[in-house]
């Protein structure tokens, strides 16, 4: 049996984690192809609904991360960001959905290799996990309706 | 009354009897029962660690999962060496799960990696510190050179005990029972360890240093916690002289048998007349 | 319909060792809205790029992805490129199969197509993409300098000498930094005071320079060419308009017993004081924590002996406000003292010192008139042993780095020991000798092979004292590792280079990022040295990382040019990635409902309010707008709003949108 | 009763305000709203158990406003729907006048939003006993069981708005959920639909939420999606201390603390 390779979406910001991803790159430090970034200007940008959609277009995990405290490139994007996420985890955890699929951390530019760590442990944890079949289940039925509609 | 698990490991049932005997008698004395884990084993610390992994890792499990089915929460490890084995084995494991799964299929046992390791300076400084100074019937009102050795205290990221270049807890506790501790410089020099048996010419220089400095800066007393330091640096005391080329007559005891005296337990049940360099404070 | 082109960069082998490029090329070619694709070596090089303006005229594209490097990288290169054919440059984007793809993943079909998912990511986003102009913003063409060491001091002089303004910000009560402080500089043995001096002098009095001493960065505001910082001119209790500098307070001040910090703590000096003799400007301070006046209400002796007049114990702090159109960080380093290491006795060895007490000792204006004595017993040292990497390259030490400097002043050190104390010995203790640079390996030679200084590779494993004497234990690592016993009196540790206390809080009142060892990080290792990520702010000095005087004031004068440049035109382009509050029809005008929620997230107060009024002036509703000036484009704002009434441009809810509905299609 | 039915006359009849919005009864045994303009319409006003709307929801309402200047009923939510919006710049102390009514029963004049403020500082958001026991009974589930027991309680969901409707903060004119550039979320009812406009709005409603259950009351299917904002509502009181609305300390989510705490984030 082949392992499982779980969909893993990253949302990054511009400065810090995406630059940091950067970084990872430059002293090519290898890590799981699973992952892929896309860019946000800040973390503070990030809509709680992609994460969402994310899960609701088959992700399997999904990983947020931007700037430490204090080193947000707008001040306090990562604030305002952290605030959204004690919230929005909570909800999600009390709707039945798996928070363990989310990963949040702080990258900052110079931390290339705290990056691989990051998508390597979540790819390895979200693996263990498995399929997030539960999400996909409510998700397909959309498909289904689709095609019969 | 309390009770802690308690590893003697070999040095203290052979060479260092009285290193034992002090250790359950000031444990006594301020209100701990130490209870042997049952059909303990070699913690590793000869060969084993430097020839195979496994096996160096499998002794000390072996001890800690025994303690674990005991329930002990904490066990007190006197002797350095045994103490710097098994905490690294438990440090290793904890940071191993596959090798975890390995030892613990090796030595038939479930092992958690629980129990809380401590040497005797760790329980004086959680159990007695606060009692101690009441307890005190005659200060020990000496000038005293305390010797740590090199496996008190290293390696510092997984004991996490003390500071690596100049080790102060041995002399915060015998400064409350009265001592002068001294400020020297060989606190954490080589005594030779392992060469007491093959290379005593290479002990007597590296212990003689030790020794030489301690007694040129004034001490009356030398202090150990490890029971290598102590034999070589009482054993060999001829191969010591022959070095410096003079004689020393400064004993070398070790902190319980300190603590002892000054909580006025007899000099017979701290097993002070074991030693060769005869000790003649009191 | 958009008719999008794909070009696909090998980058030399970059990425297509590990990346098949011309399958991703034409898997691009196939996807929807996509006219054109191609791949190619190098789409960054000229014929890479004309490639791209060919296609975009013979394709009539209206879209570009540049599936490459970074767009950290070379997106202004494309969008450049773009642009000089006929594009939108906002209609290019990068799709980052290098960086975040080809060098973190060994050569497989995952990676290939998890390159196609990135380029199928980028041409959804540029589907999205709208036509942009950039922001035009003028430009304030005053400079600030913060920290004037000899980069403040060198960065200063050449951004005037350019014309323009400059404010110089240094906490200490003079200008002059660590080269002040030091003897005889490397490898011409000049003396540092006599060539630092005329070029303090010069700043002082230079027209376009207004010096701010014994003042700090409050907090900076703003963006590049309209930044507005805020100084805090610490009360220095002295009226320098009328004070003569002729010393009479500090001569008198009876708070004798307070530590110089110029010469490293090796002499004391007065409450009252100028840091050193030819301090700019040569009038003096109080340092409020140590008088005796604010510490109990009494004393005032400078006051009754001052002749001018110009003591005034109620001076206070004063904040002032500065627009400024850009900034240069020079604030430099700071060098570990010997209480960091243990193994050489904790500090508690009054003989064993650090390099930079030693500069002291050398000094001819310094606590022994440049004559090598011990600070124990004031005793000429016969025996001398110089600890290099002490606490650099040290990875247990948290200092792995090279600290650069040592190699070269502990050489310097040991050469004028030599040359002050005929019949002294010194030894050296080295890792390796580091002395790249003009003329370095042979002033080293020198110190080796005229000066018979002993250079021992090894490193001390303790230092103690006994018997008034240093006992230096280390090994011989040339000699089989043999071990080492030297008596010495003094030992001079060539402590690590770190950068300055606080210099974490000041790059986050700046916005700049700093590495792991809190030095100020460049915008690129390479390629840009002196910029940070935040335009408008350069660096030059020690503060980004260890560096000798020549490598300082080159970059000083390399971030004075920048400087210079962005002041060359009066107003700038500003990129146009910011917030917009949408609009409608009457009778609603926009989905904002005016909740303002929006304005407190805002971290730049960019967010107004704008009131929709009919003929007659009255207000039918209250609307969010974004002030384009001061909105950075954080989007902080977009993510808040519950009606998705304002987005961002470049970054659009539509584009993250269809950016994750790519990348999980597959 | 009286003294409001008073009170609502002496407004209207000096022109205070032009309509008094209230309760009356409803067909079989319920409530409605009323918009009385004059003493025959303020003879009909009632005040029961029964009445559960939150009548804030209709200070924002374009119809109501073009009446003139309203004077509400306004029980304990409908103050706290008062201050919420106030803070939202959706509603203005000046244009119109606030008869509170205690727990009691009785009138409470109010002459400032300032003032309710403080009067509603006496009587703390808070769930009662059996509400705590639903969401205690909820979050002791397993994950599996907890995302099973929403999917069958929002699958029940037609998106019939109603709950949108009944909410007092929910006064957009265009609702994310109408947004078609991107389409957040699917036209149609389904469970992943149902499962985001749900999650959305409760996001939406963070620290915002005023309690009433009015959301509940109004949903034609009895889903418990007022538990959604109530969990919202314990975590911004429990996390960050949030008590109620307020007129100056800033929305929930759009200040925050530096030293905010969290444990997740690596």
């Amino acid at each position: 049996m082949t392992e499982f390779e779980p969909k893993i979406v990253a949302f990054v910001c511009n400065w810090c984690t995406y630059a940091g991803a950067d970084l990872t790159g430059t002293s090519r430090i290898k890590y799981a192809t699973n992952v892929k970034l896309v860019r946000f200007p800040c973390t503070g940008r990030i809509d709680f609904m992609l994460l969402l959609k994310a899960f609701g277009e088959g992700a399997d995990g999904i990983i947020i991360s931007g700037c430490h405290p204090n080193d947000c490139h707008y001040t306090s994007g990562n604030f305002h960001a952290r605030r959204r996420w004690i919230m929005f985890r909570g909800l999600l955890n009390f709707l039945g959905i798996d928070t363990r699929r989310i990963q949040f951390s702080w990258v900052s530019a110079a931390e290339g290799g705290k990056w691989a760590d990051i998508v390597n442990s979540t790819v390895k944890s979200v693996r263990e996990l498995g399929p997030y079949n539960d999400y996909k289940k409510v998700a397909d039925f959309l498909e289904t309706e689709v095609t019969n509609g | 009354m309390m009770t802690l698990g308690f590893y003697p490991g070999c040095s203290l049932t052979g060479s260092s009897r009285e290193y034992a005997e002090s250790v359950v008698a000031i444990s006594e004395a301020i209100g701990i029962e130490l209870k042997q884990i049952p059909d303990w084993n070699c913690c590793g610390a000869t060969a084993a660690h430097n020839l195979d992994k496994e096996l160096s890792l499998s002794l000390p499990a072996r001890i800690l999962a025994l303690a674990e089915k005991e329930g002990m929460e904490e066990i007190v490890v006197p002797c350095a060496a045994c103490y710097s084995r098994l905490t690294v084995a438990q440090h290793e494991l904890n940071h191993d799960e596959e090798m975890k799964t390995k030892v613990s299929s090796i030595i038939n046992m479930p092992y958690k990696g629980t129990v809380r390791i401590m040497n005797v300076i760790q329980m004086l400084q959680k159990y007695a510190v606060d009692k101690l100074t009441d307890l005190i019937k005659k200060p020990f009102e000496y000038k005293a050179a305390c010797y740590y050795g090199c496996l008190l205290v290293r390696p510092h990221e997984i004991l996490q005990f003390d500071r690596v270049e100049n080790p102060q807890t041995m002399d915060v506790i015998m400064s409350q029972i009265g001592a002068k501790p001294l400020d020297w410089a060989f606190k954490t020099e080589c005594c030779g360890a392992g060469f007491s048996v093959s290379q005593t010419k290479i002990v007597g220089k590296l212990s003689g240093k030790i020794v030489g400095d301690a007694v040129d800066r004034g001490a009356d007393v030398i202090i150990v916690a490890c029971p290598m330091c102590h034999s070589n640096l009482d054993m060999r005391r001829p191969q010591i002289e022959t070095y410096l080329q003079r004689k020393v007559q400064t004993p070398v005891i070790y902190i319980t048998q300190a603590i002892g005296l000054a909580l006025g337990i007899s000099r017979e049940k701290l097993g002070l007349q074991r030693h060769f360099v005869p000790v003649k404070i009191s | 319909m958009s008719r999008i082109g794909v070009f696909v960069c090998h980058c030399g082998e970059n990425i297509s060792a590990t990346v098949d490029v011309e399958k991703v090329a034409q898997v691009a070619g196939e996807m929807g809205d996509v006219a054109f694709s191609l791949d190619y070596k190098y789409m960054c090089s000229e014929p890479g790029q004309a490639l791209v303006q060919q296609a975009i005229k013979d394709h009539n594209l209206t879209g570009v992805v540049v599936s490459a490097c970074s767009p950290r990288m070379h997106e202004p290169t494309f969008r450049k490129a773009s642009a000089d054919a006929g594009l939108n440059p906002y209609m290019c984007e990068m799709a980052n199969i290098r960086e975040h793809c080809s060098w973190v993943h060994e050569r497989s079909e995952e990676t290939t197509e998890k390159a196609i998912d990135l380029v199928r990511m980028m041409v959804e986003k540029v589907k999205y993409d709208k036509p942009l102009e950039p922001i035009k913003v003028p430009i304030t063409k005053t400079a600030l300098v913060i920290g004037g060491g000899i980069a403040g001091i060198q960065t200063s002089l050449d951004i005037a000498n350019c014309g323009h303004k400059v404010i110089l910000v240094e906490k200490e009560p003079s200008i002059g930094g660590h080269m002040a402080q030091l003897s005889e500089t490397f490898p011409t043995l000049d003396c540092s005071q006599c060539i630092l001096s005329p070029r303090m002098v010069e700043v002082a009095q230079h027209p376009n320079i207004t010096l701010m001493t014994y003042s700090e960065l409050e907090s900076l505001e703003g963006y590049i060419g309209n930044f507005t910082a805020k100084i805090r001119k610490k009360a220095k209790s002295v009226d320098h308009s009328k004070c003569t500098g002729c010393g009479d307070c500090w001569n008198k001040c009876p708070s004798k017993k307070i530590p110089s910090e110029f010469n490293a703590g090796l002499e004391n000096r007065t409450a009252i004081y100028t840091p050193f003799p030819q301090a700019v400007p040569n009038k003096p301070v109080i340092d409020k924590a140590n008088c005796t006046y604010y510490k109990t209400g009494k004393c005032k002796i400078c006051e009754k002996f001052c002749k001018a007049g110009a003591i005034e114990y109620d001076l206070e702090d004063e904040i002032v406000e500065i627009p400024v159109g850009a900034l240069v960080i020079t604030t430099g380093f700071q060098v570990k003292g010997t209480d960091f290491f243990p193994e050489y006795g904790y500090g508690q060895y009054k003989d064993v010192i650090t390099g930079l007490q030693f500069e002291r000792l050398a000094s001819a204006s310094g606590p022994t008139l440049g004559e090598i004595r011990r600070p124990s017993d004031g005793k000429v040292p016969e025996k001398i042993v110089f600890i290099a990497c002490a606490g650099s390259r040290d990875e247990a030490k948290g200092i792995p780095y090279c600290s650069k400097i040592c190699c070269m002043y502990t050489a310097k050190h040991a050469m004028l020991y030599q040359h002050k104390v005929h019949t002294g010995k010194s030894y050296v203790f080295y890792m390796d000798i580091r002395s790249g640079g003009k003329n370095y390996e042979e002033f080293v030679r020198r110190a080796i092979e005229e000066d018979k200084v002993n250079y021992v590779r090894g490193r001390v494993s303790t230092v103690y004292e006994k018997n008034g004497k240093l006992i230096v234990k280390g090994a011989d690592t040339l000699m089989g590792g043999q071990p080492v016993e030297i008596e010495a009196d003094m030992v001079v540790l060539a402590t690590a280079s770190v950068s300055r206390c606080g210099s974490e809080d000041l790059a986050q009142k700046l916005h700049i990022s700093y590495d792991a060892y809190k030095f100020f990080a460049e915008a690129h290792p390479k390629l840009k040295p002196v910029e940070t990520n935040t335009a408008g702010i350069f660096l030059a000095g020690a503060c980004q990382a260890p560096k000798d005087i020549p490598e300082s004031v080159s970059m000083a004068s390399g971030a004075a040019v920048k400087v210079a440049g962005l002041f060359s035109k009066d107003e700038m382009s500003r990129e146009p990635i910011i917030a917009v509050v949408n609009r409608m029809a009457p009778p609603q005008f926009s989905s904002c409902v005016g909740c303002f929620l929006c304005q407190t997230a805002c971290p730049y107060n960019a967010i107004e309010r704008e009131e929709i009024k009919d003929r007659n002036g009255n207000v039918l509703k209250t609307l969010a707008k974004v002030n384009p000036g001061l909105c950075q484009g954080c989007g902080t704002c977009v993510a808040f709003c519950r009606t998705k009434s304002i987005d961002i441009q470049g970054f659009t809810n539509e584009q993250m949108y269809s950016e994750v509905m790519a990348l999980l299609n597959a | 009763m009286v003294d409001i039915k008073k009170k609502a006359n002496e407004l209207l009849a000096a022109n205070a305000v032009q309509v008094v919005i209230g309760f009356e009864e409803g067909t079989s045994g319920k409530s409605r709203a009323i918009f009385a303009q004059d003493a025959a319409g303020v003879d009909k006003l009632i005040f029961n158990s029964q009445c559960v709307l939150n009548l804030a929801v209709y200070l924002t309402k374009h119809e109501i406003k073009k009446l003139g200047k309203p004077a509400i009923i306004a029980p304990l939510p409908v103050m706290r729907a008062i201050i919420q919006l106030a803070s939202e710049f959706q509603i203005k102390e000046s244009e119109m006048a606030v008869l509170g009514v205690s727990p009691e029963g009785k009138l409470v004049e109010f002459q400032t939003f300032a003032a309710i403020e403080s009067y509603l500082k006496d009587f703390k958001i808070a769930m009662d006993e059996k509400e705590k026991e639903i969401l205690a009974k909820i979050s002791n589930m397993s994950l599996s069981e907890r995302f099973d027991f929403w999917m069958q309680e929002l699958g029940e969901c037609f998106k019939c708005y109603a709950c949108r409707a009944a909410c007092p903060m929910c006064y957009c004119h265009k609702c994310a959920v109408e947004q078609n550039k991107p389409q957040w979320i699917p036209v149609a009812a389904n469970n992943l639909g149902n499962l985001e406009w749900h999650a959305m709005r409760a996001m939406h409603l963070a620290g915002r939420c005023v309690n009433c259950d009015a959301c509940h009351n109004a949903c034609p299917k009895g889903i418990p999606l007022n538990f959604l904002t109530k969990l919202m509502m314990v975590d911004a009181k429990e996390i960050f201390g949030q008590d109620g609305p307020s007129l100056k300390d800033g929305h929930l989510l759009s200040t925050f603390k530096p030293n905010d705490k969290e444990n997740f984030i690596r």
